[in-house]
């Protein structure tokens, strides 16, 4: 099964270390990926709004793109996973939607929410398995206490996500055993970190990094893990600076040994 | 071939002066070749106007519903088609099957004469048979397949019922798709299906030669000759009712149609009457798993069975639109 | 000849504001065989009997065509004025131009038009209808009672005392259903135990009651009157008439770690238990997933220690099949699962409780004795926190979209009795209405507040977290317009109440009808709230909707008063409207008698003339008209139409397509 | 264009019905900047139900609501407050003006670290 | 024929089992769940009692579109009685689909006495069906109006 890689363009520029490290693990898992031949920007931001229809064609293309291929879109950014998801959902089951993006494409068979958007660590659970990424393992991070980041976008809204439980996840947990590490569970961990706000209003997003960070570490975690760039600027800039944060890719690759 | 018309007459008059039977339903010459008909002999005498070939197409079952109410035992020879059908018959308590000796004798495929005029031989005089070939008037070899009835260019039928058997030659299986042209109508769109049908069915004149042939139409007084029914008729008043009345003696064969054909036979129209009865067996087999009237008397018919997960009826596929 | 009188009903202004009544009954007289056609204002009021009554012996009538409420309301009322003016029963159509028409059409000309219409089908069947007579059938004196908590027991002492022998059939181990979990009851705070377990000792002492616990239903057939019902007696591997409930095997049974069910896993109970002091019966039953014995043939300890050798290890399922008269289903409910409530930490923090669960902390007899402690570290709360409405009034489909109606008060209960023992625990409230329709409900909530306290905060909690030891729970304020955060040490959930998982087999075993919310349907919401539309079964408590123990016991003894009415009849008139061959057409085939769901259907070698002196014996079909239910399935099956529906005839329902087609 | 057919519009606009609210007020409960929200989540519910438009489109919640979807998720009445707010904010900022941030004034807020994400996304919630 | 008569308001026959749909629609008349007048019941004891002869007469006499409701399937009053049906209408309606009558014209829907909502939305849902389906071309051919 092949997956078509959607990087985006954050993991470009600034977060090119959670896609340099996602791609190595993926070829160490033995996973056959290739990016998408010319992908455009999903627009960052679902665009919530019903009468919004032309922000949410360079998703369509994209996803029309990956549907030529096999159907597989491999996201690896939260935020990308999100609005590339909810926009798939619309191009399913919204038919003013449908009618207004297709008319607008006018691609050669209309897209109608044939692809499917898969993030890394669903491909890791459902795909790999997280037994098979512990036996792969050469440097199992034992004795770390890492607590899970999820934040808002892989979760919710659920019913469109459909990504594990919206109050209660496991997913980063159980990665967090797969690579040998001890998971810290803690009350903030699907809380957000302040968003897009932290430029207009840095106040709240400091408020809500730190509260996070807050959390965690009064269950006893050294460092966190996330899958957003956003989530982690913020935790770093504004969450207080006192603990570790680092994309999981970035661990997956240390625990399977291709982390240079 | 003639091997088995001699074996037939032998077995005939053996079961009549063995006094095992008091009579023998089978067919009788008729004034040319190919208009054999059924007939019930009483004696060796009799038996002189007796004959089994291509021709004995007509299925002898349902005549044992009456045969069978009579003093004393028939013998009724059966080709594997017509043991379905008394199966059947055996199952709905119409036949009383004490009073039968059943003969299942060899059948290779039987004739339509239609399909001899359409080779170009002309006038059938006489026919000499063989396995794979037939002689007309002695001189014209054709292909045996070119001038079988459809229904046993698909037959795949073995005896399922009988107290012996009269077999020289192993039975052929029809290498054909009995559901080939039900596929071909589900394929065509809905117009070009009502286009069809309508052409087809608008020949119907009321003859009832299907229903009078059709070992499963076997009521006493039929919903159509009866007020009560309230959709009793004599004739098509209009289109419906041409259309009411074959899709209604579908329905009540529905599960219990052996398919033996008989009702396109016989019908001076050529109206293709079996797709009708074979759109329910494929839908039958396809809805609710493989079943065969006739051929299991212990087993439910289908439309007196059920399961619970049984497909909804606004969710089947259904021919194109 | 048919002579047909109309009457249209106008229902006060029911009908008569959407239908032009006047015009109905118009239109109609000129209908072939009518006779006469009248209207007015209330057709089921003893006047508008009396017109129906007068106007069948004034015009020597031979059917009836009322105009009126659905048949399901008033079929009976105007049967039973057809026959005390001396017509058949069965000589009568309703045509039903209430919720059919004037209650869903808006438009005067539209609806006064259906109205005509369905007037007229009714009369084009009433002139095929013929007089018909209902048959009848014994009555077996005996009820079953389906649940044996509080339900079914006021259900079956109220049978018995009426002198019927009742049977209690309860899935677990002992009857006392979900009320003998409780501490107190509200609006008076008497001990729950103190006031059931007298009911339920009644129970199995009264001889015409027999107890079948930690048993089943496993099939039902019949019909009202007639219903014979296969019970599964499940393998308790304690013989029942042997064990005194001494407990001696209790105490030496050395695999301990069973959840305790009955204390809402709180707490363990050994293999073999009795599940409470006061179990009715007080017998020891063994959990075979627990037992050493059971699970690998090493121990045996009870059977040895057991004074009076009931331990019996081989015991099997057992099938007993009864017959009765009459059906109660008292099934019951259960708090939902909450799964999908994630937000409040249930699956996460110990301190996190279900309100049931709360009530065996708060109970003497619970896994605490009484004394308030949370279960995390035993230490008795300062601060507890209540959160109502879990999972009630949703919509979004984690919980269930009706109210549960028993949390606001128990929750009130709740408080106040923690006010009462533990005066300096402070006590918070989330709600979003407090709900106290009741005799005494709402002055209870009140001294909740006035005497005891207790913080009632209107609005909707978002989220439970833990910060250090304590629990933080934050919700909204709505009238202060703000958000708190309440450090506490203990949080209750009102989990919303459904319906026992039981009951959907029940449901399909009695052929009894329940809604998208599995409770089950009553016959009218209204006027038979306690009769299923299935006759013969009623319904007991809150597998028929969410209600709270008086309620309860009323609706028991409701459904015992119609239990008693049912079986102090010797006889029931049979459905009349039976299936029947016509010998002459019938070939005997057996088709009808395989979709049969009765068994009504036999087949008889008859000797029919032929003319001539010829006689021919044929076979054809003969209905038990006692047993016949008259759903018609044979009707269809039958190619011939040989076999019709009286009531229900193929000419009848053909008219009546005619008659709606025609217009 | 009068207030109503705003009021409608953003109602279509926001996909979600606002009828449904019970009044719970568990998407307050549950919102993590409801301190900095001048109209509560579920106030925007229930004033946008009202018809109470003017208070919404002057106030300053649209630009605080993190869009982080809690009240969606956990309202027991499937309402979407959120969807509401972005309703609101649509129909401020695309008015004559109605742009919440300058392009010229983005210099001062970005840092070397910002994700291009944030900028984007930004834009998008603020801007026209 | 007659051009396609946009006023054209078509013809429905449901038939509704006595226990479950007829219920069901007795709850939508006093719920005041509105659905078209054209809409038409006919009270039969159980969905198995409806012959196809039923439905193909309707649609001789001028119906448009006929629906069969019943007790959901595992909940009739007569334990079976639904199951034949479903087996017995299924076989005729793709029958006559196969013989090109539009199969939406005809249609089954389970109804419980609990569902007046879900009954007022079939019967609006089927009109509108009906409705864009009109009167049928094909059919017309068919029938022996008044």
């Amino acid at each position: 099964m092949k997956f078509n890689y959607y990087p985006g363009c954050t993991l470009k520029t600034k977060a090119k270390e959670l896609d340099a490290f996602g791609r190595k693990s993926l070829e160490a898992l033995g996973v056959d990926f290739e990016e998408i031949k010319e992908w455009q920007c999903c627009g960052a931001v679902y665009p919530v709004a019903k009468d919004e229809v032309a922000t949410k064609l360079s998703a369509v293309r994209t996803l029309a793109m990956a549907k030529e291929n096999g159907g597989k879109v491999l996201t690896l950014c939260s935020a990308c996973h999100n609005v590339l998801k909810r926009v798939n959902n619309d191009m399913k089951t919204d038919e003013n939607m449908r009618l207004k993006a297709n008319n607008y494409l006018a691609l050669e068979e209309p897209y109608l929410g044939e692809s499917e958007v898969i993030h890394y660590l669903e491909l890791l659970r459902d795909y790999v398995g997280f037994d098979k990424i512990k036996a792969a393992v050469v440097n199992p991070l034992k004795g770390v206490k890492i607590g899970a980041y999820y934040g808002c976008l892989l979760l919710r809204p659920n019913s469109t996500m459909a990504f594990d439980n919206p109050e209660n996840p496991t997913i980063i947990e159980d990665f967090i055993k797969a690579i040998g590490a001890t998971p810290v569970v803690y009350a903030f961990r699907n809380e957000c970190c302040g968003a897009y706000v932290s430029t207009t209003n840095n106040e709240l997003a400091k408020k809500k990094s730190s509260a996070v960070i807050a959390s965690a570490k009064d269950e006893g975690a050294e460092m966190l893990v996330t899958a957003c760039p956003l989530c982690m600027y913020n935790l770093r800039q504004n969450g207080g600076g006192e603990i570790e944060v680092k994309y999981f890719t970035e661990l997956l690759a240390t625990a399977l040994g291709v982390n240079n | 071939m003639q091997r088995l018309e001699v074996a037939f007459l032998e077995k005939a008059k053996e079961l009549l002066s063995s006094g095992q039977v008091n009579r023998v339903l089978a067919y009788k010459k008729g004034e040319f070749c190919y208009d054999v008909s059924p007939a019930v002999f009483y004696s060796v005498e009799e038996l002189e106007n007796a004959v089994y070939n291509g021709f004995c197409g007509a299925n002898l079952s349902k005549y044992l519903i009456q045969e069978s109410k009579k003093e004393g035992k028939v013998a009724v020879f059966l080709k594997p088609c017509d043991t379905y059908s008394f199966n059947q018959l055996i199952k709905e308590h119409r036949v009383n099957r004490e009073n039968v000796y059943v003969v299942g004798i060899e059948c290779q495929g039987k004739f339509s004469i239609e399909k001899f005029y359409k080779t170009g031989v002309g006038f059938v005089a006489s026919v000499q048979e063989d396995l794979d070939s037939v002689l007309v008037n002695g001189e014209t070899k054709i292909d045996r397949n070119a001038v079988k009835l459809e229904r046993c260019l698909v037959c795949k039928k073995q005896h399922v019922v009988y107290d012996e058997l009269l077999v020289i030659n192993e039975k052929k299986d029809g290498d054909l798709d009995r559901f080939e042209m039900v596929k071909k109508l589900e394929a065509m769109t809905a117009d070009e299906r009502f286009a069809f049908w309508k052409e087809q069915l608008s020949k119907c004149i009321r003859c009832n030669a299907c229903r009078n042939v059709c070992p499963a139409c076997t009521c006493t007084k039929c919903v159509f000759d009866n007020d009560d029914s309230q959709i009793s008729s004599k004739a098509n008043a209009d289109s419906f009712e041409e259309k009411l009345f074959h899709i209604i003696r579908a329905f009540h064969v529905a599960g219990r149609c052996t398919d033996c054909g008989e009702c396109s036979r016989v019908c001076p129209q050529n109206i293709p009457l079996h797709l009708l009865n074979r759109k329910y067996i494929s839908d039958i087999n396809e809805f609710y798993g493989e079943f065969e009237a006739g051929k299991d008397i212990a087993q439910k018919g289908p439309l007196t069975n059920y399961t619970t997960g049984d497909i909804e009826p606004n969710d089947f596929k259904g021919g194109n639109k | 000849m048919q002579r047909i009188g109309v009457f249209v009903c106008w229902c006060g202004s029911n009908i008569s504001a959407t239908v032009d009544v006047e015009k109905v009954s118009a239109v109609l007289a000129l209908e072939p065989n009518v006779v006469i056609s009248q209207n007015y204002q209330y057709m089921c009021s003893e006047n508008g009997q009396a017109l129906i009554r007068n106007s069948i012996k004034e015009h020597n009538l031979t059917g009836v065509v009322v105009c009126s409420c659905s048949p399901r309301m008033h079929e009976a009322t105007f049967r039973r004025a057809c026959e005390s003016a001396g017509l058949n029963p069965y000589m009568l159509e309703v045509a039903n131009i209430r919720e059919q028409v004037s209650w869903i059409h808006k438009d005067i000309e539209e609806a006064t038009e259906k109205a005509i219409i369905l007037g007229r089908t009714a009369i084009a069947k009433l002139r095929l209808n013929t007089p018909l007579t209902a048959g009848e059938s014994p009555v077996i004196k005996r009820a079953l009672v389906i649940g044996g908590g509080i339900a079914g027991i006021q259900s079956a002492l109220d049978i018995a005392e009426a002198g019927y022998e009742v049977d209690i059939v309860e899935k677990s181990p002992t009857i006392g259903g979900n009320m003998a979990k409780l501490d107190k009851t509200f609006p008076t705070l008497d001990c729950a135990a103190c006031i059931l377990t007298p009911k339920m000792v009644d129970c199995a002492q009264n001889e015409k009651i027999d107890i079948l616990t930690f048993s089943e239903i496993e099939s039902v057939k019949g019909f009202v009157g007639n219903f014979k019902v296969g019970i599964r007696k499940k393998a308790r591997f304690v013989n029942e008439k042997l064990c005194t409930g001494c407990g001696v095997c209790t105490q030496k049974c050395p695999s301990k770690r069973g959840l305790n069910d009955f204390n809402m896993n709180l707490n363990t109970r050994p293999a073999i238990y009795i599940p409470f002091a006061q179990a009715i019966p007080n017998v020891a039953i063994i959990d075979p997933e627990q037992c050493l014995k059971l699970k690998n043939g090493k121990c045996g300890l009870c059977a040895m220690q057991c004074p009076t050798k009931a331990i019996d290890y081989t015991q099997q399922d057992e099938i007993v099949e009864r017959e009765y008269g009459a059906i109660v289903v008292a099934t019951g409910y259960k708090p939902i699962s909450l799964e999908n409530f994630n937000e409040y930490g249930y699956s996460t923090y110990k301190d996190v409780v279900t309100s049931l669960e709360f009530e065996r902390i708060m109970n003497a007899a619970g896994p605490t004795s009484g004394h308030l402690e949370r279960p995390s570290d035993h230490k008795q709360p300062k601060v507890i926190t209540f959160i109502q409405c879990v999972g009630s009034r949703d919509t979004s489909g984690c919980g269930k979209p009706y109210c549960s109606k028993i949390c606001c008060m128990y929750t009130a209960k709740h408080a106040m009795l923690v006010r009462e023992k533990y005066p300096d625990t402070q006590v918070n409230i989330f709600y979003i209405d407090v709900r106290t329709p009741g005799k005494n409900y709402d002055e209870f909530y009140r001294r909740a507040v006035e005497q005891y306290g207790v913080n009632y905060i209107k609005g909707m909690v978002g989220k439970v977290y833990k910060e250090g030891d304590n629990l933080v729970v934050q919700g909204s304020d709505l009238i202060n317009n703000e958000q708190l955060l309440i450090k506490s040490d203990m949080v209750v959930l009102a989990a919303a109440i459904e319906p026992d998982p039981s009951v959907r087999k029940i449901a399909t075993l009695l052929t009894t009808s329940i809604d998208t919310n599995n409770f089950l349907t009553e016959a009218h919401a209204k006027l038979k709230p306690v009769e299923s539309p299935t006759a013969g079964i009623f319904l007991s408590g809150v597998c028929q909707g969410p209600k709270d123990i008086p309620e309860t016991v009323s609706q028991a003894s409701a459904c015992a008063a119609k239990v008693i009415g049912l079986l102090a009849k010797d006889k029931l008139k049979c459905n009349a409207s039976t299936a029947g061959a016509d010998e002459m057409l019938c070939t005997g085939c057996s088709l009808c008698e395989n979709v049969c769901p009765y068994g009504a259907i036999t087949y008889i070698d008859k000797e029919f003339r032929l003319g001539g002196g010829r006689t021919e014996v044929r076979r054809v079909a003969s209905v038990n008209p006692a047993v016949c239910q008259g759903c018609g399935a044979c009707t269809v099956t039958c190619p011939s139409g040989a076999m019709d529906l009286k009531g229900f005839s193929t000419k009848q329902i053909m008219a009546e397509v005619d008659a709606i087609c025609k217009n | 264009m009068n207030s109503k057919e705003q009021v409608k519009i953003i109602k279509e606009r926001s996909g979600t019905d606002a009828s449904k609210c019970m009044k719970c007020g568990k998407c307050s409960g549950r919102c993590p900047a409801y301190n900095e929200m001048d109209i509560k989540p579920h106030q925007f519910v229930s004033m946008i139900e009202k018809g109470e438009i003017e208070k919404l489109l002057n106030c300053k919640a649209i630009y605080n609501c993190l869009s982080c979807f809690a009240c969606v998720e956990r309202c027991p009445r499937n309402v979407a407050p959120a969807a509401i707010i972005e309703a609101v904010r649509q129909e401020v900022i695309r008015m004559q003006g109605g742009n919440y941030i300058n392009s010229e004034e983005i210099p001062q807020i970005v840092d070397e670290q910002i994700p291009q994400q944030l900028l984007v996304s930004m834009y998008r919630k603020f801007n026209k | 024929m007659q051009e396609l008569n946009k006023e054209h308001k078509p013809l429905i026959v449901a038939f509704c089992c006595n226990w479950c749909s007829y219920a069901g629609a007795d709850l939508a008349g006093s719920s005041r769940l509105s659905y078209p007048a054209n809409v038409k019941i006919i009270r039969v004891p159980c969905s198995c009692r409806v012959n196809p002869t039923f439905i193909l007469k309707a649609f001789q006499k001028g119906a448009d579109g006929v629906i069969l409701c019943g007790c959901h399937p595992g909940d009739c009053h007569y334990t079976s009685g639904n199951y034949y049906a479903r087996r017995r209408m299924t076989l005729l309606f793709s029958m006559l689909d196969y013989l090109g009558i539009e199969r939406e014209r005809t249609r089954v829907e389970w109804v419980s006495a609990a569902e007046g909502a879900k009954f007022s939305k079939v019967m609006n849902e089927f009109a509108k069906t009906i409705c864009e389906l009109g009167e049928n071309k094909r059919l017309e051919d068919l029938r022996c109006k008044d």
